[in-house]
């Protein structure tokens, strides 16, 4: 029985790694611009699809995936320099509606262009899985997390040592104030934006060998990741990380020990109760409005 | 100067009654009265979401879930228990109000994003149950339903009923029916936004400590407002689900849910009239995209963002707006 | 009972940090009661925990002898306590005349049925609600903006627009936050004359203000708060003679720009 | 307010204008088709368009259908029921088309036939589940075989090789669910046990969790995935890294190249039942199937570039069929081509033979399945 824990454990962190990477990449988007960027999955997107098509035209593997993070970030700065930048007055409802017309046309670009199969991408280790505790794990599941822990690392180490880092931090915290400082507040967006796109596109390299990809995985990560960001308390990075670990492991614990039928209905129970007794999430400011 | 009567929304209902009215002089075949009667009907649902989001200032991104709920209600209550459609409709409506007001409590003390999502979630479970229990729902392949039967008359989209010395079609009757029911609902729109109950649902929206100090008891008001955009789009997606005669769960999808918040967003937060022409659009816009084929979605996404980006308080209230800037 | 506010050893922390402290006052009624201190002296945030915006740490409020601590706001409204705000919460979603009515919340209907079926009688409640708000905004001078958008007001006319409002519930206390504060001077003499003319309808107003002038005019008593702390309490001419407060008011720091009360 | 609506009612007017150009030409046989070329069932959309247009294509350079222009006109229901409504109306009520061939999930399917039936036109629908065809509606006729034939074939399979416990993983789309229902129904009946019985959201990308569950189950003697588009792949995957041993069965639903691909040499050694189409290389040169599969793979795959699917083949014969029908009846008249479609024997089609009556709509038995294995790589007639 505790080898059976072990693998909706391992089923579990590995899909938390990935909601967790998405979910960084909407806090970070969040904290620059209080925008929340339903168009997030679609970075996953471009970063898988992008890799799959340079490959086939030919690319080397490393090549074909800093290509497509390269498309990704791109795509991200393009996002914020067409569509959020010049929307400056628009309300809450109306960004998230501008997102998600963007996430539409993305995706749209990606079936015309790159086609609507799904493809898969090898894996980054010769060997498949190894057994621990009696359980299966795969290699690709030790990159992802791997991978997940260097990411979230490179990020705590951006904000708290760099200057563009600290830049961004400040932006979030009070535009008007980063601008007086000399802060040049919309380069920090668009990097906030590009940063969160590429942060999105290494989790659709890494994950594709376990999950596929194609033109429409975005939707589906997409919505896990926001998920995972609000439970975890919107703009809180520690947040991301720990609500995309608590949906992922919910998720493969639903499954493996209450009904499949019901896997994803569950983590979303889970979650109103969370936000019930939590409003602002698990790790949210709870600042006190100022009247 | 203009009375004060052309100047009050009614006026603006007088005028959309005498377009619904004169549009069977335009349409040229039953497929346009078929679109027609979708507008209507999905601009019933819009009205009354656009109570809640534009008016109270409360996003829902489930809404879609309260529709489904309407069609699926009414499915299984005529095909399973045998009760006539009209009953069958209110019985549908008071459970969905009820299941509103029941989740409305605990989420909409919620703010902002992490009001998004709840609803979100709650349009998602919905869906999740819709599919999963298909003794009672017929699962994902969907559900059948008879046709509509008012006074123990029944409205069949196919039939032809005698009427007056004309001879109207099933489908132009169910148009007539769907249009009476947007007025309607446009009406009961219209006489809440001007009422105390409108004044403190808009209050929710401007300042809600305003709201507050000023007596409004802003959480039961939430959910007030809250059960009452249900109840709308139950009745809508009842009525749907007998003109078409056959549903499936992705009328509860969240792609559906965020159809309808685009309707309401895109017509004009807040406005009645806006949000009726937001649904024309969503309804007609698939139908001329179809030239585009392949680029369907980006040509729409494209659609989508710049009308946001340039129009970002909707279509109604810029052009109004900038028209009556240019009247100046 | 002549207080018709009574605050009981109050105090609200936010993260360790006191903003009131063991904070103790009675409001008699009818009088006009002016709160004063620097900036960062908590005098909004009494008037949040007095309104039931915040939950206070320890200590109570009592209304007309009632103990109304942490009470919400709605219901304060019903027992007849009203305010505005030095951050103006007007709704500027709705016209000038709609925010006043607003404020007549509690002395109308509400009922979903009636709203919809627009009943003769809610009908009629609002057209005398209309005019007696009306009446209001000319009392208070503003007036002219009736159907205006709030949206298109200027500042001046919008802090009037907040007392009209507050004043519709029929209150019988009402809590101004700097109401002078952004007006000139005609404007602010204006505004004395309102806050006079509230008095003597018998409203008992309390009034958080800077400018001195207008506090020593109008008021009947004077509370002095630093820190989060009283200082003193009294008529404005003890407390223009108390030495404690020329002392906080004079070495208080460069952000002090009151003038000394004189 | 006054010109707002009238801007309103110019513009209502505008739309419904755009839409009444289709003025229709004696001389043109109009197919009208709804598909999912797009949306989550695009893979089964997406070759059933391409077969349409590249046969239609091939109808008219050989002259056309009763000296007639044959002309497709096709909408995509992006895989949602209530747009397929809404495209089949308007090809009803606007286009006026002569016959319908379409409907590539059961839902959409399901969601037309109300307004079918009354317009009183053939549908040929190239979804699979059973309701669609069973009881039998008057103008709808269906070219899959049932899910139902599906299961049975796959059961009888595991029965001949002495199973009778076993495992079932389904996912909670319309194939899936359907699929589940009818293998339960039908392992019952053969007296086969549903040990264990999982089920997983169609885009989930793990199901490491329910293959746990089956694997330690007691007396599961093989493993049944019903379902299609890119799940079974990732269930596929899993179960080999899991290192289940159990005999393991896929439905119908992934009989295609672009599985084996996805799933890579994890599928090696599955069984499922599938079209002679899918092993047109090695099919033998008797077979009644031999020429129309090869034939058809080598047109598609040319024109394509891509390899061939089950589901292209429902459009295929689907098309096959109308066509005959209309020859048959002399002319487009409804009524006729519908008595036509209904009295079609032996019609050797990719997916079967095709023996249709006013009983059966459907017209397969259920051994046009064949059972394939996959062995290197590659689908080969299961021994």
């Amino acid at each position: 029985m505790l080898s059976e824990f072990f693998q909706f454990t391992f089923s579990g962190v590995t899909l938390g790694a990935i909601y967790a990477l998405v979910a960084l990449g909407f806090t970070l988007i969040y904290n620059a611009s209080h925008v929340i960027n339903f168009a997030q999955g679609e970075f996953l997107m471009i970063g898988g699809m992008g890799t799959v098509v340079l490959l086939e035209a030919g690319a080397p593997l490393p090549l074909a995936m800093l290509g497509a993070l390269l498309l990704a970030g791109v795509a991200g700065v393009v996002l914020y320099k067409l569509a959020i930048a010049p929307a400056k007055k628009a309300n809450v409802v109306t960004l998230i509606i501008i997102t998600i017309g963007a996430s539409i046309f993305l995706r749209g670009l990606a079936q015309f262009f790159w086609g609507k199969q799904y493809h898969a991408l090898p894996r980054f280790s010769a060997t498949e899985s190894i057994s621990v505790g009696g359980a299966t794990l795969l290699t690709q599941s030790l990159w992802v997390l791997g991978i997940a822990v260097v990411l979230v690392v490179a990020l705590a180490l951006f904000f708290n040592r760099s200057r563009l880092g600290k830049a961004i931090l400040a932006t979030s915290m009070n535009k008007d104030a980063a601008r007086l400082a000399g802060i040049k507040t919309q380069t920090i967006l668009t990097l906030a934006f590009g940063i969160s796109a590429l942060l999105g596109a290494v989790a659709g390299v890494i994950v594709a060998p376990i999950t596929f990809t194609a033109y429409d995985v975005g939707i589906m990560l997409g919505l896990k990741g926001f998920v995972a960001a609000a439970i975890g308390g919107l703009g809180s990075s520690t947040g991301a990380i720990v609500g995309g670990l608590l949906l992922g492991l919910s998720e493969a614990y639903t499954a493996g020990y209450i009904s499949s039928d019901y896997k994803d209905a569950v983590p979303f129970v889970i979650i109103l109760a969370i936000l019930f007794f939590l409003p602002n999430g698990l790790f949210g400011s709870r600042a006190v409005e100022r009247v | 100067m203009k009375t004060p009567f052309l100047r009050s929304p009614y006026a603006g209902l007088l005028l959309l009654a005498l377009v619904l009215a004169l549009m069977p002089f335009l349409v040229r075949n039953d497929f346009h009265y078929d679109l027609l009667t979708k507008i209507c009907l999905t601009a019933t649902v819009a009205v009354g979401l656009n109570l809640l989001v534009g008016y109270a200032g409360q996003v829902s991104l489930g809404h879609a879930a309260f529709y489904a709920g309407g069609a699926y209600a009414s499915a299984i209550l005529t095909s399973q228990y045998q009760i006539t459609p009209l009953p069958a409709m209110l019985i549908a409506a008071a459970g969905v109000g009820v299941i509103a007001w029941l989740v409305g409590r605990p989420i909409l003390h919620l703010k902002g994003h992490y009001l998004s999502m709840a609803t979100l979630g709650l349009g998602v479970i919905a869906a999740i149950v819709l599919n999963n229990e298909d003794q009672l729902t017929g699962g994902p392949d969907g559900i059948g339903l008879p046709p509509l039967s008012l006074l123990g008359h029944e409205l069949s989209v196919f039939g032809e009923y005698p009427f007056a010395g004309l001879t109207l079609t099933g489908v132009e009757l169910w148009y007539l029916l769907a249009a009476a029911v947007l007025l309607l609902a446009v009406l009961l729109a219209l006489n809440i936004i001007d009422s105390p109950l409108g004044r403190a649902l808009r209050a929710l929206h401007g300042s809600e400590i305003a709201a507050q100090v000023a007596g409004v008891d802003t959480a039961r008001f939430k959910l007030r407002v809250f059960v009452i955009s249900a109840v709308y789009a139950s009745v809508a997606g009842s009525l749907y689900g007998h003109y078409s005669g056959f549903i499936t769960p992705g009328i509860a999808s969240f792609e559906h849910s965020i159809e309808l918040i685009t309707i309401v967003v895109l017509g004009g937060m807040a406005s009645t009239f806006g949000v009726i022409i937001g649904a024309v659009i969503l309804v007609l816009i698939p139908q001329f995209l179809t030239d585009f084929q392949e680029l369907e979605m980006v040509v729409f996404g494209a659609i989508l963002m710049a009308v946001m980006i340039f129009l970002p308080r909707g279509l109604l209230p810029t052009l109004l707006s900038r028209f009556q800037r240019g009247a100046r | 009972m002549s207080a018709l506010l009574s605050v009981n050893a109050l105090s609200k922390e936010f993260g360790g940090v006191h903003a009131i402290e063991d904070l103790s006052f009675e409001v008699a009624r009818g009088d006009v009661h002016a709160i004063i201190g620097p900036n960062g002296a908590g005098k909004t945030t009494l008037f949040n925990l007095v309104t039931g915006l915040y939950q206070p740490s320890a200590g109570g409020v009592r209304l007309n002898g009632q103990d109304i601590t942490g009470r919400q706001p709605h219901k304060l409204c019903e027992m007849g306590m009203a305010r505005t705000f030095q951050n103006l919460q007007i709704c500027m979603n709705m016209s000038a005349v709609e925010n006043v009515m607003l404020g007549r919340h509690r002395h109308l209907g509400s009922g979903a049925l009636s709203a919809m079926l627009r009943l003769p009688g809610q009908r009629r409640a609002d057209r005398a609600c209309r005019q007696q708000c009306r009446e209001l905004m000319e009392f208070v001078g503003c007036g002219a903006y009736l159907e205006h958008a709030a949206s298109a007001m200027p500042y001046g006319a919008l802090k009037r627009l907040e007392i009209a409002r507050a004043l519709a519930a029929e209150p019988d206390i009402l809590l101004l936050d700097e109401p002078a504060a952004g007006l000139n001077a005609t404007e602010t003499g204006a505004l004395r004359d309102v806050i006079q003319r509230i008095a003597e309808k018998g409203i008992t107003v309390v009034l958080v203000e800077h400018d001195m002038k207008l506090v020593m005019s109008v008021s009947d008593r004077l509370l002095v708060i630093s820190y989060g702390r009283k200082l003193a309490e009294g008529t404005p001419s003890e407390i223009r003679e108390h030495p404690e407060v020329i002392a906080a008011y004079l070495g208080g720091g460069a952000n002090n720009k009151q003038e000394v009360p004189a | 307010m006054k010109r707002i609506v009238k801007h309103f009612s110019s513009a209502a007017l505008l739309c419904l204008c755009a839409f009444t150009g289709a003025a229709q030409a004696a001389d043109t046989i109009r197919i009208g088709s709804f598909l999912s070329v797009t949306g989550p069932a695009a893979f089964l959309g997406d070759p059933e368009l391409k077969t349409l247009e590249l046969y239609i294509e091939q109808l008219n350079d050989n002259g056309g259908l009763l000296g007639k222009k044959v002309e497709l006109v096709h909408y995509d229901d992006a895989g949602d029921a209530s747009k397929a409504r809404t495209f089949v109306t308007r090809l009803l009520r606007q286009d006026k088309v002569d016959l319908i061939i379409g409907g590539s999930t059961t839902g959409a399917t399901m969601a037309a036939v109300p307004v079918i039936e009354q317009a009183k036109i053939p549908f040929i629908s190239l979804a699979g589940a059973e309701t669609i065809s069973t009881p039998v509606k008057k103008w709808v006729f269906k070219m899959p075989q049932s899910d139902r034939q599906a299961a049975r074939r796959v059961l009888t399979d595991m029965k001949e090789r002495g199973f009778s416990k076993i495992g079932l993983i389904s996912g909670t789309g319309g194939f899936g669910a359907s699929g589940r229902n009818v293998t339960l129904e039908e392992a019952n009946k053969m007296g086969i046990d549903v040990v264990a019985d999982e089920t997983y959201n169609p885009k989930d990308t793990d199901v490491t969790a329910q293959l746990t569950r089956i694997r330690n189950t007691d007396g599961v003697q093989a493993v049944l995935n019903f379902d299609f588009g890119q799940g079974p792949a990732i269930v596929t995957k899993n179960y080999k890294q899991l290192g289940i041993e159990l005999p393991f069965y896929q439905s119908h639903g992934v009989a295609s190249d672009s599985f084996l691909k996805l799933a890579g040499d994890s599928a090696e050694g599955l069984r499922l039942p599938a079209t002679a189409l899918l092993v047109a290389n090695t099919i033998a040169d008797s077979d009644p199937q031999h020429d129309v599969v090869t034939h058809y793979k080598k047109a598609y795959e040319e024109r394509y570039q891509g390899s061939v699917s089950t589901f292209g083949g429902y459009a295929y014969d689907g098309l096959q069929l109308a066509v005959r029908a209309v020859k048959k009846a002399g002319s487009t008249d409804p009524a006729k081509v519908r008595d036509a479609l209904e009295s079609i024997q032996g019609y050797v089609g990719v997916t079967g033979t095709y023996n249709l009556s006013a009983q059966d709509h459907m017209g397969l038995s259920y051994d046009s399945f064949r059972i394939l294995e996959v062995k290197d790589g590659h689908w080969a007639l299961a021994q």
